[in-house]
């Protein structure tokens, strides 16, 4: 057990696989010698090799592509795409090839394939550091979407992702990778160290894809987050003394609606938080799952607090986040309702 | 800067290229340069790609006008493995004709000849090892001929049926068999390539000996795929052989389209520092040669080679296309490097190993065959009329376990399905 | 005025365009001296010129990257794709260039490119050309999505599209190309030219972007539909005598919230109809949209007929499209809550 | 196929590039081949590309070890343009002196020099014409020096201050002006690459006279939107220059992972019978002449040409960047091709038209001009404190007209804040 950021926890995650599983096999942009421009493979070349981790040419649909292939011999591939904001040209691969190839070929062709990549906003990384894009993989048959928001969690479910047999999108808050943050930017920030989150077991174990964790029970409105937005929601929720139920979703896709669906017909009220932008965000599919389920139970409108529906401006950064005030006034609001 | 006021130039134009035959022309080829047999030369397959460029703009051809073995790429096969080639490429041909009936007949939605271009699927294959795997595009059905997969389970997959092993999923000709090396066909064009050179880096990474190809149009070779494929190759050395197929047609678009007007395809190669072979791909032998070269490179960790076969399509693109509205009909027949199984028959009658009347019973022989495995593919159903896999498959090979959301979807299906009576 | 055919009318808009504005460009894979695998080109090369109508390489990403050039020269490209189902390799450079440089430019680069693709199931094109990726671009902020269902709103739609300042994805439900479509694939297919619908001007008009139109009054659900589906919908509420309002969206982004909020606030009931797979489809958007304005008028949850999370399978397909029956059902069971 | 059993043959390895030097390591570049100024021939900038491909494997060089100016690529530009081209050269690098610390002040999130490779950006801009539109990449902040650009105004863009004309909404250094013929920077590496071949189309297919030119990094060219670029390029015979810049590393990545070890990246241009020149990127008479010779091939509709400028990123690759944690610390100071502004200042001193006082005069006045814009500039703010530009602009120029949704989703945060009293 020990003390990680949620980045140590992510490079012991892999350190872990890379150790058990043969085929388990890291590559990507910088992350061999230098260890990934978060550090999240720091160390990880010299220890497990060259041919197990290594770095790539600057081409994010090879860098899936060759993936796919590799998954096709029979290895077990950790893509990293240095930025969600770079992925798109690695979609291709991973819509139509990656997600597709299990049914394609009725089962013999199977994609263990694990991406994973930094998002989120926070960072002032300005347009193309700061993307929140999960809602498109989503949408997509075949690939599970994974984001979590604390280094038990990242560790447990990134080993998860590397064991499942499907391909898996995980996408790392990459604002909260040294410490949580409240959404008080002018605040200083704590380090995982400081702060009260369950210890790291060193070896191997697993949080389960596709269950969500509720981090703090309440029974007046349901709060449902992922990633920093977690951390957001509950620090709201806790100065303004509401009685919330905060669930960190973990697992987008495959989801856990036996959690939300039990919330939801508990408080009877529903508020979603996430950094995306707003229109056909994720939060759309909850909102359209919650009503669809909870129809009988809800007091008030399901309502999202969400990134603005404009690219990630740079400099007015703190005016986009959906911070502590967005998220309190639709609190307030569905309170209200 | 030139602080210069605009000199007096010409106004810039666009070049925008032209086939040299459009419909209602003869077609005539005089100025497609052909390299006689034999010219072209052989390196070791052991040096170093900047030693041998030239190769880019050569073309490796076995076999002369009068279809004699001839120069240093001759393979020198055996009488008994060139008549199982001329075999394969007559099966293919007999399969072809066979669907694409079928697909006129309304018995499956789609289907692709691969007419004319016999030699660059089965050649190759005849040169690679059973277990060597291939990426294909959807026209090179050669291959798995060439390696004795029953056509029957081929035709299954055409009728997307009750035995399509493929459960009906994918459309006409997307074939896909693990335990053939043969890799699942994409309707994505390109998609192969990475994919197959990661492949063999992975091989490569864990110390085996089987090798990866993989084949594409000249088209195809725009695509952004292919560049990441050829850049993972070259920087790591990948044990891949990257076929190029330039039969001078995409759809509609002549291969200017693809950059043909400027150099050859298998120049490409030279941009990446990898070795790069043009080949006359309706020259079995030739087509043999140049992949036994290029594997026994992979194989000593040599790395890539990428091959151009110059061929011709000699039919429409696909059932759902009419060449006859683009392009001189006089095309195929005016082909200078004529017709793979032609050549290969002369030879072979040449040699005194082959003659025309086996070959004509052989033809028949195989229109037999591929008649009765028709008839017997059709037991398991033919597209759209009923004898169509489960429905509840539809929902299965998604995700390895069956997630809720689909559980539901399923479940809504049945329960629709039972409410209508259907 | 004449009877066209939803193919010859987008044509026929094309051709309006390239004779009005001399910078309109037309460019895609075989849409030259062919005029397109589904002849939406037919004759513009020859009509307009090589340099104004032109082929180009199998280069999706490229077609659209050129284009995104070619608008910041001042040019108005309308590129082909030529099924939607080939769009992702060129999504970056429509998702991180075109639809930002307005932005990012502060509006000085402005991008008046329409994208036109086929999409949509119905013709057993399997898995690589029944594909219906909608939702993913109404998620993208600077561009606007559109999807037209007849001769006389794709003609006008489009030029509306084209002649318009921002990017536009405009996707043709190639189904109806030829004729309606009621979701009876057994019944024989009318062309369109036996179908009572609007004659097509021969010359210009147009249809306004952001603007549904309501294609059957009713006043006991809304149904929200658009492409194929509108006549799938709408066939079906007529079979069924359902008294339903049946609303074509027409442009997704920006989408026509007024006319969605007067019907679903009348009718107190909405389903919503889109082929595309329905996790985080377009329906999500609409479903959340529709509670949140409408929560206090509705009697039933927003409900949603979607194709299954499931890659498109070719033998299955009539299983697959929400047809009649999967309509009729979930009519059935709105009106009952 | 061949049935053999498998060969006994030596297992496949996967080789994975490894850069000469690491930390600690004392570089030397011996194996750096450098031909010499002057041997590279100089061919008439209407010749076909198939006629000069062997220059993709030479080296552009004017200015020799001395400094003085050889060869058949020596522009002879008159001295006060060599001049003009110093004093830009100065000036950018004291801009990114100035910038750098500015951010390693806290008032700006980010920044990127182009320290070592001032020459690839002004030399070629001042072979350009002022209104042939540049699509760079992050780093050739040279190009708007070179067009005179205010300083201020690059400033305020870094700032993100209420005088930025991007509205504070793009990361530091992403500039763009329309004015300036300079088009807005991305951060998705290579997207401009494609764009610029599209707006050299544009230009002449209206008929025009205007070029495009491109630069990207030599890691950059492992992008698909690369090989779009030269795939349209090549097919419309497009008037562009595509730079790209090779300074040996990609952040962490040196050029091994970028194809270095197998060919030059001047050989893209052979792979699709593109002219291709590799120049020496730290010889600015050099790169202007090879530059010259693009756009003179360029605007006689002879299509476009690939340069390869070979030279050394001398700093970090950003200002969230530490290379002493991957390459060895006096790579720089050893590199063989010198520095691009110390050479032209010994080259002016030695045509006797420039000397030492002068030289440093200069820079004291530059870094003095950069000091004085620094200050004018940060009045406007700077990054994170309070001088921004208002709220509301965060929903313009998404779409020309704001639609209904951005309008509710800004009053809602008017309203928002109103309540909050910020
Ligand atoms: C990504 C993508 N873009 C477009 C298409 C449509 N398409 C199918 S085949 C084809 C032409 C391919 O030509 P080529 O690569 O030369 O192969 P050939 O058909 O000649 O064997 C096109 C454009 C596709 N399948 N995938
Ligand atoms: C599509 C994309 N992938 C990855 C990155 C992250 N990234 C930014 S700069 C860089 C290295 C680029 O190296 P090079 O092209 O050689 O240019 P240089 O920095 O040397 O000028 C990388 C990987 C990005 N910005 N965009
Ligand atoms: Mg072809
Ligand atoms: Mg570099």
């Amino acid at each position: 057990m020990a003390r990680m950021s949620m980045i140590e926890a992510i490079n012991s995650a892999m350190d872990v696989c890379l150790a058990r599983d043969p085929d388990v096999t890291i590559l990507g942009e910088d992350i061999g010698f230098f260890g990934g421009v978060f550090r999240a493979t720091a160390g990880l070349q010299a220890k497990h090799g060259k041919t197990r981790v290594f770095d790539t040419p600057i081409n994010e649909g090879g860098i899936i592509g060759v993936a796919v292939g590799m998954a096709a011999y029979g290895l077990r591939p950790v893509p990293e795409i240095q930025f969600a904001d770079y992925i798109y040209p690695g979609l291709d691969q991973l819509v139509s090839e990656a997600a597709r190839l299990r049914y394609r070929s009725a089962g013999e062709f199977v994609m263990p394939i694990t991406v994973r990549s930094p998002f989120g906003g926070g960072i002032f990384g300005g347009q193309t550091h700061s993307q929140s894009p999960e809602a498109m993989f989503t949408h997509v048959a075949g690939l599970k979407t994974v984001i979590p928001s604390n280094p038990y969690d990242a560790k447990g479910l990134l080993i998860s992702a590397i064991e499942d047999n499907d391909p898996v999108i995980f996408f790392e808050p990459k604002r909260i990778y040294n410490g949580p943050f409240d959404g008080h930017y002018d605040r200083p920030v704590q380090p995982w160290s400081k702060v009260e989150t369950p210890e790291v077991p060193t070896g191997h174990y697993t949080v389960p894809l596709g269950k969500a964790a509720i981090v703090r029970e309440g029974s007046d409105v349901t709060v449902l987050a992922y990633g920093t937005m977690v951390h957001v929601a509950r620090a709201t929720v806790e100065e303004k003394g509401i009685d919330a139920e905060v669930i960190d979703l973990r697992t987008l896709l495959p989801l856990d609606i036996v959690t939300i669906e039990a919330s939801v017909k508990k408080t009877g009220r529903c508020v979603i938080v996430h950094e995306a932008t707003r229109t056909s965000g994720f939060g759309a599919e909850l909102a359209a799952l919650v009503q669809e389920r909870c129809f009988y139970h809800l007091e008030a409108p399901v309502t999202r607090v969400t990134g603005f529906d404009t690219p990630y401006p740079h400099s007015l950064e703190w005016a986009y986040f959906p911070g502590p005030i967005r998220i309190g006034t639709a609190l307030d609001q569905v309170l209200k309702g | 800067m030139s602080e210069s006021p605009r000199r007096n130039l010409p106004p810039l134009t666009l070049h925008v290229p032209e086939p040299q035959f459009r419909p209602g022309d003869e077609a005539d080829f005089v100025s497609v340069e052909v390299l006689a047999a034999g010219v072209t030369p052989r390196p070791d397959s052991a040096a170093d790609a900047g030693t041998m460029r030239e190769l880019a703009y050569g073309l490796v051809r076995v076999l002369d006008d009068d279809a004699i073995a001839v120069g240093p790429w001759d393979p020198k096969l055996a009488p008994d493995v060139l008549r199982r080639m001329l075999r394969s490429m007559a099966l293919t041909r007999a399969f072809d004709e066979r669907m694409f009936r079928a697909q006129r007949q309304g018995k499956t939605s789609f289907y692709m000849k691969s007419t004319g271009e016999e030699a660059v699927a089965v050649a190759a294959t005849f040169a690679l090892d059973r277990d060597d795997m291939c990426f294909p595009s959807y026209r090179q059905q050669g291959i798995l001929i060439a390696r004795d997969w029953p056509v029957v389970d081929m035709m299954n997959q055409i009728y997307s049926n009750r035995a399509d092993r493929l459960k009906g999923r994918q459309l006409p000709v997307m074939y896909s068999t693990k335990q053939g090396a043969f890799f699942s066909i994409s309707g994505n064009l390109a998609t192969q390539y990475p994919q197959a050179v990661g492949w063999a880096m992975a091989s490569a990474a864990k110390g085996d000996t089987r090798i990866a190809a993989t084949w594409c149009g000249e088209g195809s070779t725009a695509e952004g795929d292919f560049h990441s494929a050829c850049m993972f190759a070259t920087v790591y050395r990948a044990p891949v052989i990257m076929n190029v197929v330039n039969n001078q047609w995409a759809i509609s678009s002549f291969a200017g389209f693809s950059g043909g007007e400027a150099t050859t395809f298998a120049a490409r190669a030279v941009g990446y520092g990898i070795a790069g072979l043009r080949v006359d791909g309706n020259d079995p032998l030739a087509v043999y040669a140049a992949t036994a070269w290029a594997a026994e490179r992979a194989r000593t960790n040599k790395g890539p080679t990428l091959i151009e076969h110059f061929t011709y399509r000699a039919e429409g693109h696909s059932t759902s296309d009419d060449p006859s509205a683009y392009r001189s009909a006089d095309e195929a027949t005016k082909w200078p490097l004529g017709d793979p199984i032609a050549r290969l028959k002369t030879h072979l009658i040449g040699l005194g190993e082959w003659d025309e009347a086996r070959h004509a019973a052989q033809d028949v022989e195989l229109a037999e065959m591929v008649k009765a495995a028709q008839k017997e593919a059709e037991k398991n159903g033919i597209l759209g009329h009923g004898l169509h896999q489960p429905f509840d498959t539809m929902f299965e090979d998604v995700f390895e376990e069956m997630p809720w959301h689909l559980v539901e979807q399923r479940d809504q299906m049945r329960a629709e399905r039972a409410a209508a009576g259907i």
